[in-house]
């Protein structure tokens, strides 16, 4: 086996169904011992790009390397992969147990350490007692478990998880994260992760890539993709819904100036791709916006006149609605009840400003034109094309 | 005899495939369409059991004539186990159909495999020549296949009506083992296959457990029509392979004794026998629902 | 014969001990052959069909390794003419003398070159003498009264045998407009006809499902040995078909000596009149008779009288005109 | 892809070869010498007449003389006649196993579903014959089911039942069961319960869920059902003779008497042909149809 | 039909498979029109309470009504009630669209009026242009998203959702959960609602259950639940994990007086169940708890010396773990960077003080002595059983 860093190396991968792209011309590659994460909407190619790393589905063209050797020729049984299924695939016909101690004989695991091992997978699921149950006898999220603990039992090199605990609730769903890591970081396992929990995702992963109509739209760290979307697509995916434009005044030691359309200024450091007088449009995050009653614009920080039209209460914390004069509409959270701070309370119906900070600004690159669903199989190279859900 | 519960890792029945819906239903109230279900189940055993009852009843018939009843004898059994010829030729049919099934068995199932699956040039051809030994009348399969065994000189013998039957109920399994595989759900064999199983360990331990029924309704049937098969047998077989169906039907010239109907009551008793006997070894690890502390 | 050249003798008397008979089942009863395999030491085996045409066909394939076999009479032609059976050497069967100069020589096989007959009989039919009185005719089967009562042979050639009896034609007619005539009749008594049936036909009758069962006089004399009241067995006069099954060597027989050391030992009349005894079934052999049960002796409808014989006709084989009638039988059928 | 697809190919080709071996060898080359032999004219005495001028022979389309006569109205009449009855048989035993089989596949407790498969077939198990003999005596003028409907009060004077078309749908019926029955209980064993929940649930009564998913999602058992009924019955003969009093001819006897009576081999296998290209020809057309209808294709 | 208040009356329902008991002896009422939520760990009954409701699962004692008419009787096709499965059940056989009109002509739904039908559910959901594929040709997500259209297309009086937006990306599901509010606000449908997604139930929710082990623990509005935990299990269930002990030093005026161990005392409303002397529980939600560098205990505001564990980033928030000087855990939700907030930052590893607000004490029942999970089947009222799970 090579030891070249990377575990997956993913080249030019496309995957066609009929005239249907799913997959759509993905190149990226996972180190040894990642936990990478896939991020994507619904119907986005996730499951098709792990089936293909799996072996499951065979692309339509490009090639998959693991440990840097060609798959194309590896059947799956032989390649150094588990999978956690999206929709479980147990074994109907055997018990929990069954289920999870299928693979040890190919692993040559000696007999005598079978109960063993099961009894420590099935911890780890917290599914202790049902090991004599058939899967047709487990709730929903009970069989995602032991779809998880068969995988795990075999301590692959490489875990394929396809959304493995998105039915799991989430006190549950935090102890297994936690049994996850700890689990990488023994056996050095190379995680390539789907889920749609995006605090998941954050917390579990070392990088991230977001995917949109089989595509990758960025591939980053975790907290770059979460703080610095590069797209409008990745940004309002990651839940950066607030849209601003701004035109730039001028380009000065590492800065950039930039002008609001009702005239406020403001600096922010240059990313370096774009121009003095060009037209930007950027990004804050709704945690990092903030509501006042006074104007601050004065003050260098970016100030907004808006109307509350709603707030939702949502636990920990609350999301206020603002709508500008011009018909925008942004949203921010605000968390709730932080003991001694008093603050202005704002009426659903009221005025107030809605303000930033400079450094919580994020450019992001310009959205091409609409492109229609079909155009998803246009070989436009690095274009998000509009997902068929969008 | 192929009896369900031969072989020993896999249970015929396998449980309940991962529905959502639970399985084992609680004594819930018996609605009219299991009565209705259970009512109809139970005409269609009548149905399928009077003239068996008939058949056994004038086992014990005193005369030969099978219009009237003169009364209750053994007499039958006893000429029966002195009749060497019957009994050679229950032993080969027996044989026949045992063979029989168990290859075109194997050899369906596998043809079953690669059309439910693969898609190959020649699957069109290959359906076709499945269709054909149910299409065509038995007594053309028969009169072809002897001038061909005259052709390529085999000599007529059990092995010949072996290979009859064999070419015949390959069909018949591939058909039902086909309608089985048809909407099977693939990720299950993907799942094994990613876990280390090779195609083989795949399919015994994944597949094959799921298929059974089929493939067990297809050996039925196969031993079914084998064991009683007559048009074809009558061509091919030479000699020392005369099978009961044979020799029954010879006997129509002087004269079908009750003899005949003993055999076949001891077949069925038999039968019987090794079902009870199978029900009771399988006896089911029923699944039982968290019996938790 | 390479084989025999530098295999020792030991494989040639295995070979030698053995013999494979082809038979109609309860043809021969098993202690006659466990007799001859004690006398000689050969092996017989023993295997059963149930029509000529099997047999026709298990002999032109040429794989069949039979030694002998017992085909009818008209079949006896056939397997002639396809060289599928050797002619007998006379002189190897001293108990050749014993047959019945009656049977021997006939149409079917002229101065008995390929066959020896083996059993012999008659289709009449059978009928409820308690309710139709004593019947002596083919009338009765055209009897409108007799409608639903009355049960054929499924034979092309027996039905249309016992019409053109009943028209005063042979068995064996050929001209195109007898049959004609024939098959109209017979389009006509389909609806009189409850079955066709020709393996079940004396329980049928025994049973009184019918009056009047068409039929071998085997089977039906037996019934009638039972009820002899309230049934009865009749060749009608216009005369009837006489058929005999006939003991053949196969062109390919590999046990051709043992063949005749058989034949000769079942034309011994202590040893034929055990088989007729057994099977109930008429030999051809003269001396038998001294030891054949009365009962069957003296049963007409197993040994008829020389008139009633005399009447008989044996069916042949009628070439090309068997497509004919062929035609017609699936027009009655089909009507 | 090409790779992946090479070695699925392989594999299928393993596992159609055992079955081209057998079928291949022991099937069809001997139906192709048929085939030679139903352009061929009979014989005297059964064989083949020899053909002096080949060419002339066929020039002249006398190849084909079997089958010209094996559609002339005489016949067509006798195929539709079996086509009818073996369509009636396939339909009565349909409606007869599809219940029996969903009992055993889905309502039986799991013990006893090899135990209640096992009764299905093994009544099969004795003689055809004795068995068809049986039921004659159950239908007989005096037979046990007259003395039934007698006894019940149903009729007050026998019934004819024996040698009538009704005993020939009995016998026939009975005889075809199991081959409906196991394909059924095979397909519907696999059978989601909780589709039919869902379709409950979506407001569609027992009897809507029943012909709207349960119906479809078998469809593959019925199919394999039908097949494994429907042709078997188009070439049967004895069942009807004896039962029916053979008082009519089926395509079966038909073929049967062509080998075994009229000893003209080349007729009987000219029918032969025919009638299979025609089934083929039917399945042919059933399968493009589900294909057209992007359905899994079940043949 | 009945024009009670109540839309689902749940009475001393029960669920036995075999010996395990599912559902023990549950009763509860949903309103006319209310979203009212089923919460609980993985395994806990949900889905069986719910499919006992529809008529999938025969209650093995207890009796279920809907608008006041007893359903014992009803089979499942005549009651005004649909479902969307944990699993879907799409039919395999049918489209999209036709899965989707599948239950129209039982509507009595004019032939005319389905496909306008269809497209509105279609849109519903965001599956425009899926209409004719087949279930095996979509994505996880998509096939959720086409079991919810099917039952939300018949408009019934009674919707269960059984997790229907698991699958889903949180844009797409934000996107559907506020599609789905509207339509119960134009319909007034009643919808029973399981979910594992706590800001889910929090937004969309009137009323929430949480059941633990076949049993509910607690049933109150959503802001109760998150709020005001009554159970241990409860607190920790809806992510609150930090808990105190106190001793009641004495109850005036609708207040109690709270002594810590470490003899700080604080005051909190009286919840009216707890005696001076007495020593309780209570508990803190980790987004209103704060580190400080002083201690504040002189101000009546409670303040606890701890040292800092681990910080992990998550997005929106950070969580800081700290323990106290007994080795007792708790967790803090710190949203990230507000602006202009200058905060002491605190280094892992050093300590700080554990500060909150007396308000946002919450005491809680206190706890059984722990029951072993065969006790689940136990007829002890309102008290929790150990999950299978835990
Ligand atoms: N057929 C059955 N036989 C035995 N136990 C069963 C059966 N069906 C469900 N159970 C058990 O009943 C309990 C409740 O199951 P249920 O499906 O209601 O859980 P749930 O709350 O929906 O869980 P999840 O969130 O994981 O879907 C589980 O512990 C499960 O194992
Ligand atoms: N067999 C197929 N035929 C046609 N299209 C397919 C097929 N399988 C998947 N697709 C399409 O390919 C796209 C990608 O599917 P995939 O399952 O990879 O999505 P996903 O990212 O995993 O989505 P989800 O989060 O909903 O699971 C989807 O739009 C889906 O409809
Ligand atoms: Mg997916
Ligand atoms: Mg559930």
């Amino acid at each position: 086996m090579s030891s070249t860093e990377f575990s997956v190396e993913i080249d030019h991968v496309s995957k066609h169904f009929g005239n249907f792209v799913a997959v759509d011309d993905v190149s990226l590659t996972v180190r040894r011992g990642e936990f990478f994460s896939l991020l994507g909407p619904s119907g986005c190619g996730k499951t098709t790009l792990l089936r293909m790393i799996g072996g499951f589905e065979i692309p339509t063209s490009g090639a998959i390397r693991v440990n840097g050797v060609d798959m194309t020729e590896v059947p799956v049984h032989k390649r150094p992969i588990n999978m956690v299924f999206q929709a479980y695939a147990l074994f109907p016909h055997l018990t929990v147990a069954e289920n999870i101690s299928f693979g040890f004989r190919y692993k040559n695991y000696p007999h005598a350490e079978y109960e063993q091992r099961i009894d420590k997978a099935v911890a780890l699921v917290r599914m202790g007692g049902f090991e004599a149950r058939y899967p047709s006898q487990l709730s929903g999220g009970q069989r995602q478990r032991v779809a998880l603990a068969r995988a795990l039992a075999l301590e692959p090199q490489v875990l394929l998880l396809d959304e493995p605990l998105g039915a799991l609730d989430q006190k549950l769903r935090k102890e297994v994260q936690v049994e996850l890591k700890n689990l990488q970081r023994k056996l050095g396992i190379t995680f390539v992760f789907v889920t749609h929990d995006q605090e998941e995702a954050l917390t579990m992963s070392d990088r991230i890539a977001v995917m949109n109509a089989g595509r990758v739209e960025q591939l980053d760290s975790s907290s770059q993709v979460f703080e610095y979307p590069q797209t409008e697509f990745v940004a309002q995916f990651m839940g950066a819904s607030n849209f601003f434009s701004a035109t730039v005044r001028g380009i000065a030691e590492g800065f950039l100036s930039l002008a609001m359309p009702d005239g406020d200024t403001f600096t922010v450091p240059d990313p370096g791709r774009v121009a003095a007088g060009e037209s930007v449009r950027f990004v804050v995050r709704p945690e990092k916006l903030d509501l006042r009653s006074r104007d601050l614009s004065s003050h260098g920080i970016p100030s907004m006149a808006v109307t509350i039209e709603d707030r939702v209460y949502q636990g920990v914390s609350t999301v206020w609605v603002v709508t500008s004069s011009t018909g925008e509409r942004f949203v921010i959270y605000e968390q709730n009840e932080k003991p001694f701070e008093e603050r202005g309370k704002f009426a659903v119906g009221g005025t107030a400003y809605l303000c930033w900070s400079p450094r919580h600004t994020v450019l992001i690159r310009p959205e091409p034109a609409e492109i229609p669903p079909a155009a998803a199989a246009s070989p436009l190279p690095h274009q998000a094309g509009a997902a068929p859900d969008a | 005899m192929n009896l369900p519960a031969e072989s020993p890792r896999v249970d015929l029945v396998p449980r309940p495939v991962g529905r959502l819906a639970p399985v084992p239903r609680p004594a819930r109230p018996v609605s009219w369409e299991r009565r209705l279900l259970a009512t109809h189940s139970l005409l269609v055993y009548l149905f399928l059991y009077v003239p068996i009852v008939i058949l056994i009843l004038y086992s014990f018939n005193r005369s030969k004539q099978t219009a009237a009843w003169e009364g209750f004898t053994f007499n039958w059994y006893l000429r029966l186990f002195h009749n060497d010829l019957i009994l050679r030729a229950v032993k080969n049919s027996l044989v026949v159909a045992t063979i029989t099934t168990v290859l075109a068995t194997i050899i369906g199932t596998l043809a079953a495999l690669a059309l439910a699956r693969g898609k190959f040039r020649g699957k069109g051809s290959t359906q076709a020549a499945l269709y054909m030994p149910i299409i065509i009348p038995e007594i053309v399969i028969g009169a072809a296949l002897v001038t061909f065994f005259g052709v390529v000189e085999m000599r007529l013998g059990l092995t010949t009506v072996v290979i009859a039957h064999v070419a015949f109920c390959i069909s018949y399994v591939a058909i039902v083992v086909r309608a089985r595989l048809a909407g099977f759900d693939r990720s299950l064999e993907e799942a094994a296959n990613d876990l280390g199983a090779g195609p083989w360990d795949t399919f015994r331990r994944v597949t094959l457990p799921i298929i059974l029924p089929g493939i067990v309704a297809g050996a039925l049937l196969v031993f079914t029509i084998s064991i009683d098969d007559y048009v074809i047998t009558s061509f091919v077989a030479g000699v020392g392979a005369t099978t009961l169906p044979i020799q029954i039907y010879s006997m129509l010239k002087v004269g079908v004794t009750p003899e005949v109907n003993a055999v076949s009551t001891l077949l069925l008793l038999l039968t019987v026998v090794l079902i009870a006997i199978a029900q009771r070894v399988q006896q089911e690890p029923t699944p039982k629902g968290g019996t938790k502390k | 014969a390479r084989k025999a050249d530098d295999a020792p003798a030991a494989t040639q008397a295995k070979d030698a001990g053995k013999l494979n008979i082809y038979i109609w089942s309860a043809y021969l009863p098993k202690e006659v052959i466990d007799k001859f395999s004690a006398q000689t030491g050969i092996q017989v085996n023993f295997d059963v069909y149930d029509s000529n045409e099997a047999l026709l066909e298990k002999l032109q394939s040429g794989v069949a390794d039979y030694d002998l076999v017992v085909p009818s009479d008209y079949m006896v032609k056939i397997l002639v003419a396809e060289k599928l059976i050797q002619p007998i050497d006379h002189a190897k069967l001293p108990n050749i003398a014993n047959l019945d100069p009656r049977f021997l020589d006939k149409k079917f096989d002229p101065k008995n070159q390929y066959s020896l007959p083996y059993f012999w009989g008659t289709t009449g039919f059978g009928y409820n003498k308690a309710k139709l009185g004593t019947l002596d005719s083919w009338q009765a089967i055209f009897d409108p009264k007799n409608k639903g009562r009355i049960l054929m042979l499924d034979d092309m050639r027996e039905v249309f045998g016992a019409t053109l009896k009943s028209m005063g034609k042979s068995l064996n007619e050929t001209d195109p407009a007898v049959l004609k005539q024939a098959a109209d009749l017979l389009k006509k008594q389909k609806k009189l006809v409850a079955t066709y049936n020709s393996g079940d036909f004396a329980n049928i009758l025994a049973a009184g499902d019918v009056d009047i069962a068409h039929g071998y006089n085997g089977q039906l004399a037996e019934v009638v040995a039972k009820e002899p009241e309230k049934l009865a067995y009749v060749v009608p006069k216009e005369g009837a078909t006489l058929w005999m099954d006939n003991v053949c060597l196969p062109a390919k027989a590999r046990n051709v000596e043992n063949a005749y050391k058989f034949l000769n030992y079942i034309m011994e009349a202590e040893v034929n009149a055990e088989i007729v005894n057994g099977v109930s079934y008429a030999s051809a052999n003269v001396p038998a008779k001294k030891f054949i049960s009365p009962e069957i002796l003296n049963d007409p409808s197993i040994y008829p009288s020389d008139e009633v014989i005399g009447r008989c006709e044996f069916l042949e084989d009628i070439g090309d005109t068997t497509t004919l009638l062929d035609e017609y039988w699936t027009e009655i059928k089909a009507q | 892809m090409p790779e992946e697809n090479r070695r699925r190919g392989v594999i299928a080709y393993l596992q159609v070869l055992p079955t081209w071996m057998v079928l291949g060898i022991f099937f069809v080359l001997p139906l192709v010498i048929m085939l030679v032999i139903s352009f061929g004219q009979r014989g005297t005495y059964g064989g083949l007449k020899p053909i002096e001028d080949l060419w002339a022979y066929v020039s002249a389309g006398g190849f084909l003389a079997n089958y010209r006569r094996s559609i002339e109205p005489l016949y067509l009449s006798i195929y539709w006649r079996s086509l009818w009855m073996a369509v009636v048989t396939t339909l009565l035993c349909l409606v007869v196993s599809y219940p029996i089989a969903y009992y055993i596949a889905v309502v039986a407790p799991a013990r006893f579903k090899n135990l209640l498969l096992g009764l299905v077939v093994i009544p099969f198990w004795t003689s055809f014959l004795i068995r068809t003999y049986a039921w004659m005596l159950i239908l007989r003028t005096e037979g046990l089911l007259n003395s039934v409907l007698l006894g019940a009060g149903v009729t007050d004077q026998p019934l004819n039942l024996l040698y009538t078309d009704f005993a020939v749908m009995i016998g026939l019926v009975y005889g075809e069961l199991p081959f409906m029955i196991l394909p059924l209980y095979a397909s519907l064993e696999k059978l989601d319960l909780g589709l039919l929940e869902a379709s409950l649930d979506l407001g569609a009564n027992k009897v809507a869920t029943f012909f709207r998913v349960t119906v479809p999602l078998t469809m593959p058992g019925i199919v394999a059902g039908i097949i494994l009924v429907f042709i078997p019955s188009i070439g049967q003969f004895v069942v009807s003779d004896l039962l029916g009093g053979a008082k009519s001819i089926l395509a079966g006897n038909l073929i049967q008497n062509q080998f075994a009576i009229a000893r003209n081999k080349p007729f009987g296998a000219a029918i032969a042909f025919e009638l299979t290209a025609v089934v083929l020809v039917l399945l042919f057309a059933y399968a493009m149809y589900t294909k057209r209808k992007g359905q899994e294709v079940l043949l």
